[in-house]
C-alpha cells in the first residue's frame, strides 16, 4: 500500500462520520455450536478487508450475518449505517461458496435476471460484467456446463453486476486456477481503488497479499487479530508446496 | 412460581376427583341412552378444551411472526402439544359413545369429520416441528399453526354442507336443550377439571421447552469455556 | 332399550381418558427428567 | 487473456435504482421459470408420467359402469391431480437450492411476494397443462358425459388447481427447510387441502351427475382461495427468511 494511499484513506476516514459495516457482540449460535462468540468491529469504507482463519473459525458464518443471510443470535449489525440490511440491499454485492447462479440459464441470461431484481434492465451492462471477469459474454453456453473456475467468475460478475459499494466475497478462489485468481485480485484492488469496500473470506492468504488493506483473524468464533496488511506470519500457516505452486507460474 | 403451581396442581386434583364424582354419581340416569351417556361428560369438556388450545396456538404463533419472541414459541408448542392430547381424547371417547348408542362406530357427520381434520392438522404441526431442523422451525411453524387456524371454519363449512346432502344420524338425540341441570353442573365441573389440567400440562411444556433452549445456549456457551482452557 | 349390557363402554371410555392423561404426563415427567439430567452434566463438563 | 483487455468494474450507479415492481419481477421471475423448465422439463416430465400411472391404476382398482364412473370420476380425477401435484411443486423450489440460489434472491431488494406469485403462477401453469392432458384420458377411460353444464367444470378446474398450487407453493416453501423434504410437503399440504379437495370433487361430481347445483362448493372454493393466498401473501416473507 503506497504512503499516497493511505493518507488518502485517513483523510477519506477523517470525513467519513459512518462505518461501511459495523458489528457489535455478534454471537451466533446453530442449536449446540457457536460459531461466533461476541464479535465487535468496526469497518471503514473504501478498504479490502481479508477475514482469515481455520475451517470453521466462523468466517463464513460473521459474512453472511453481515450480508443479512443469517441473523445473529444476539448482537447488532449495521451495513452503511442502517441496522435494517434489507434497505440497503441493492447497495452491496455477495459472492457465495457455491455459485448462486442456474445451471441451466447461460451466463447472460443470469446476469440479466439478477440484474433485474435490482430494477436493472440494462443489457450492456450486463455484458459489461461479463467482460470484466474476463470471459466472453456472447458465450451461448449454459452454466451448468462451464468449469468450477469460469463458474466462479460469473458468480463474481453476478456480485458486481450492479455496482455496489460493499461486496463480501466468501471463498473466491476455491478451484480456480491461479492466473484467474490473480486477474480477480486485480480486478478487487482496482475497485476497492474506485472505493468500494470489500471483505474476502479465504484461507489462501498469499493470495490477497499484494491488495489487502487490513487482515483480520477468527479462531473458534472469536476475532483474535487485526492488522494493517497481511504479515508474513499469517501467510506461513499453509503448506509450503502450495504456496511455490502458487509463486511458481509467474 | 412453584407454589402457585402446586397451589393448582392441588385444586386441580382435587376438581378432577370432584368432576368425576360428579359424572358417575350424581348427574341423574339419562332416561334412553342409560348410563353410556355418562361419556359425555369427559368428551365435551375434552373437546372445549382442545378446541381452546388451538385457539391459544394461533394467538400464540401469530404473536411469534410479528414479535419473534421465545416466550410466544414455546407458548404455541405447548398449546398444540396439549391439545392434540385432549383430541385424541374426543376423537376416542366419540365412537365409544357412538357404537351402543348409533350402532356404528363412526359417522362422517359434520363435528366429527371437522374434528379428525382439526386432529390432522395439528399432527402434522408437530411432526413439522419435529422433522424441521435448526432455528427455522419456530417461523415454519408459527406459519403452519396460522393457516391451519384459519381452515378450522372452511373446513366445518364445507362439511357441513357436505353432510345435509347426505342422511345422518341425530347428534346426541337433540340433549342439549332438555339437558337436566344437574347434568349441566357434571358438564361444567368437568370443564373446569380439565381447563386446569389443561393449564398445567401447558404450563410444564412451556418451561420445558423454554429450559431445552436455554439448555442449548448453555451448551454453547460452555463448549466456549472449554475452548479457553485449552 | 337395554341399556345395563353397554356400561363396558362407558368404563372402556374412562379408562381411556386417564390413560391418555397419565401417557401425557409421563412424557412430561421423563421430558424433565432429560433436561435435569442434561444440565446437571452440562454443569460437571464445565467445572472441569 | 493479457491484463489490458481486462475493463473496469460496472459502475456504481449515479442515484439508486427506482424499487422494482412486485409485478415486474413476478415477471421476470415467471419467464426464468418457464425458461428452466423448457430446458430441464424435470417437473412437467415426471408429474405427467406419475398422473398417467395413477390413472391406469386406479382404472385397475375400480370397474364401474358409465353411471357410476360419473360419480367417483371427480374424486378420482383429482386425487391424481393431486398427487401429480405434489411432485410438480417439489420440483419447483429443488431447483432454487441447487446452487443455493435462492440465496441470491434473498439478498436482493426484490420483494419476496414476487417470487411467490411467479412460483405459483408457474405452477399453475404446470398444473394445467397436466389437467388438459388428463382430461381427454379420463373422458376415454371411464366413458365420461357430462350431464351439466361442461363449462362450470372449466370454472371449477381454475378455482380448484389455484387452491392447490397457492396452498401447495407456499407450503413446498416450507418443507424444503426440514430434513426429509419430500415426504414432508403431503404431510402437512392435505390436512389443510381437505376442505378444498372436498369441494372440488362435490363440485366436479354435481356437473358431471346434475344432481345437485355446484354453486356452493364454487363459491367455497372461491373463499379459500381468497383466504389462503392473502395469508401465503402475508407470510411468504418471514417463511423465505427464515434460515
Amino acid at each position: 500500500m503506497t504512503d499516497k494511499r493511505a493518507t488518502l484513506h485517513s483523510l477519506v476516514n477523517a470525513n467519513a462520520q459512518q462505518a461501511a459495516v459495523a458489528v457489535h457482540n455478534v454471537v451466533r449460535n446453530f442449536g449446540r455450536f457457536a460459531a461466533l462468540r461476541g464479535v465487535s468491529a468496526e469497518f471503514a469504507p473504501g478498504k479490502l478487508y481479508v477475514l482469515l482463519g481455520e475451517n470453521g473459525a466462523g468466517k463464513s458464518t460473521l459474512l453472511r450475518v453481515i450480508a443479512g443471510l443469517l441473523a445473529p443470535t444476539r448482537g447488532t449489525v449495521e451495513v452503511l449505517g442502517s441496522a435494517n440490511i434489507r434497505s440497503v440491499a441493492h447497495r452491496f454485492g455477495y459472492m457465495g461458496h457455491a455459485p448462486l447462479l442456474y445451471d441451466e440459464l447461460s451466463a447472460l441470461e443470469n446476469l440479466e435476471y439478477f440484474a433485474a431484481l435490482y430494477g436493472i434492465e440494462d443489457r450492456e451492462r450486463c455484458r459489461q460484467a461479463i467482460r470484466t471477469v474476463g470471459l466472453d459474454p456472447s458465450l451461448e453456453r449454459r452454466v451448468g456446463q462451464y468449469s468450477q473456475g469460469m463458474r466462479q467468475r460469473i458468480s463474481l460478475a453476478r456480485a458486481i453486476v450492479h455496482g455496489p459499494e460493499l461486496l463480501f466475497l466468501d471463498e473466491p478462489f476455491s478451484n480456480v486456477d491461479l492466473r484467474s485468481a490473480r486477474q480477480m485480485t486485480e480486478l478487487l484492488a482496482r475497485m476497492r481503488d474506485a472505493g468500494t469496500t470489500i471483505f474476502v473470506v479465504t484461507h489462501q492468504a498469499a493470495l490477497m497479499e499484494p491488495v489487502a488493506d487490513e487482515c483480520l483473524v477468527l479462531d473458534a468464533g472469536r476475532l483474535i487479530a487485526r492488522e494493517q496488511g497481511i504479515p508474513a506470519r499469517l501467510l506461513t500457516p499453509y503448506p509450503a508446496a502450495e504456496r511455490e505452486e502458487m509463486e511458481a507460474p509467474r | 412460581m412453584k407454589t402457585l403451581f402446586r397451589l393448582l396442581l392441588a385444586v386441580t386434583v382435587l376438581l378432577l376427583g370432584y368432576g368425576f364424582c360428579q359424572a358417575m354419581y350424581i348427574a341423574p340416569r339419562e332416561a334412553t341412552m342409560g348410563d353410556v351417556q355418562r361419556i359425555f361428560y369427559y368428551h365435551l369438556p375434552s373437546a372445549w378444551v382442545a378446541f381452546l388450545l388451538f385457539f391459544v396456538n394461533f394467538l400464540a404463533s401469530a404473536w411469534y411472526i410479528v414479535r419473534r419472541t421465545d416466550g410466544a414459541d414455546a407458548l404455541a408448542l405447548a398449546s398444540a402439544e396439549v391439545g392434540v392430547s385432549f383430541c385424541t381424547i374426543v376423537l376416542i371417547t366419540g365412537p365409544i359413545w357412538a357404537r351402543p348408542i348409533w350402532g356404528i362406530w363412526w359417522t362422517w357427520d359434520a363435528r366429527l369429520t371437522s374434528t379428525l381434520v382439526l386432529w390432522l392438522i395439528y399432527v402434522s404441526y408437530l411432526m413439522l416441528r419435529h422433522y424441521a431442523a435448526g432455528g427455522q422451525v419456530p417461523v415454519l411453524a408459527a406459519a403452519l399453526g396460522i393457516f391451519g387456524f384459519l381452515d378450522v371454519p372452511i373446513v366445518y363449512m364445507a362439511i357441513r354442507w357436505f353432510r345435509t346432502q347426505h342422511p345422518q344420524p341425530v347428534i346426541g338425540g337433540g340433549e342439549g336443550s332438555g339437558l337436566d341441570h344437574r347434568m349441566w353442573m357434571a358438564v361444567l365441573w368437568n370443564l373446569l377439571a380439565f381447563s386446569l389440567l389443561a393449564v398445567l400440562f401447558v404450563w410444564t411444556r412451556y418451561n420445558q421447552a423454554l429450559e431445552e433452549r436455554a439448555l442449548e445456549e448453555a451448551h454453547a456457551q460452555a463448549a466456549l469455556a472449554e475452548e479457553e482452557l485449552r | 332399550m337395554n341399556t345395563a349390557g353397554n356400561n363396558g363402554y362407558l368404563y372402556a371410555a374412562y379408562v381411556v381418558v386417564w390413560a391418555i392423561h397419565v401417557f401425557y404426563f409421563f412424557t412430561l415427567a421423563s421430558r424433565a427428567r432429560r433436561l435435569k439430567r442434561e444440565a446437571r452434566e452440562l454443569e460437571s463438563s464445565s467445572r472441569l | 487473456m493479457s491484463a489490458s483487455s481486462v475493463t473496469q468494474a460496472p459502475a456504481r450507479q449515479s442515484s439508486a435504482p427506482a424499487a422494482p415492481s412486485v409485478w415486474s419481477i413476478a415477471w421476470r421471475t415467471l419467464k426464468k421459470d418457464l425458461r428452466l423448465e423448457w430446458r430441464s422439463k424435470d417437473a412437467i416430465n415426471s408429474m405427467l408420467f406419475f398422473a398417467l400411472l395413477v390413472v391406469v391404476i386406479f382404472s385397475f382398482g375400480f370397474d364401474p359402469t358409465a353411471e357410476e364412473s360419473r360419480r367417483i370420476a371427480g374424486g378420482l380425477l383429482w386425487v391424481a391431480i393431486l398427487f401429480a401435484t405434489v411432485v410438480a411443486l417439489n420440483q419447483t423450489w429443488t431447483r432454487e437450492l441447487r446452487n443455493q440460489v435462492l440465496d441470491a434472491y434473498r439478498l436482493s431488494p426484490a420483494p419476496p411476494q414476487s417470487l411467490f406469485i411467479a412460483k405459483t403462477v408457474g405452477n399453475f401453469i404446470f398444473v394445467g397443462i397436466l389437467e388438459v392432458l388428463m382430461v381427454p384420458l379420463f373422458v376415454v377411460f371411464y366413458n365420461l358425459r357430462s350431464v351439466g353444464p361442461w363449462w362450470q367444470l372449466l370454472v371449477v378446474a381454475v378455482l380448484a388447481t389455484w387452491a392447490l398450487v397457492v396452498n401447495g407453493t407456499f407450503f413446498a416453501a416450507l418443507s424444503i427447510r426440514t430434513r426429509s423434504r419430500e415426504i414432508m410437503l403431503p404431510l402437512i399440504l392435505f390436512p389443510i387441502s381437505i376442505p378444498a379437495l372436498l369441494a372440488m370433487v362435490d363440485a366436479t361430481t354435481s356437473i358431471l351427475t346434475g344432481d345437485n347445483s355446484p354453486v356452493f362448493w364454487m363459491r367455497l372454493l372461491a373463499v379459500y382461495d381468497l383466504v389462503f393466498t392473502t395469508i401465503s401473501l402475508l407470510l411468504f416473507e418471514p417463511v423465505l427468511n427464515a434460515e
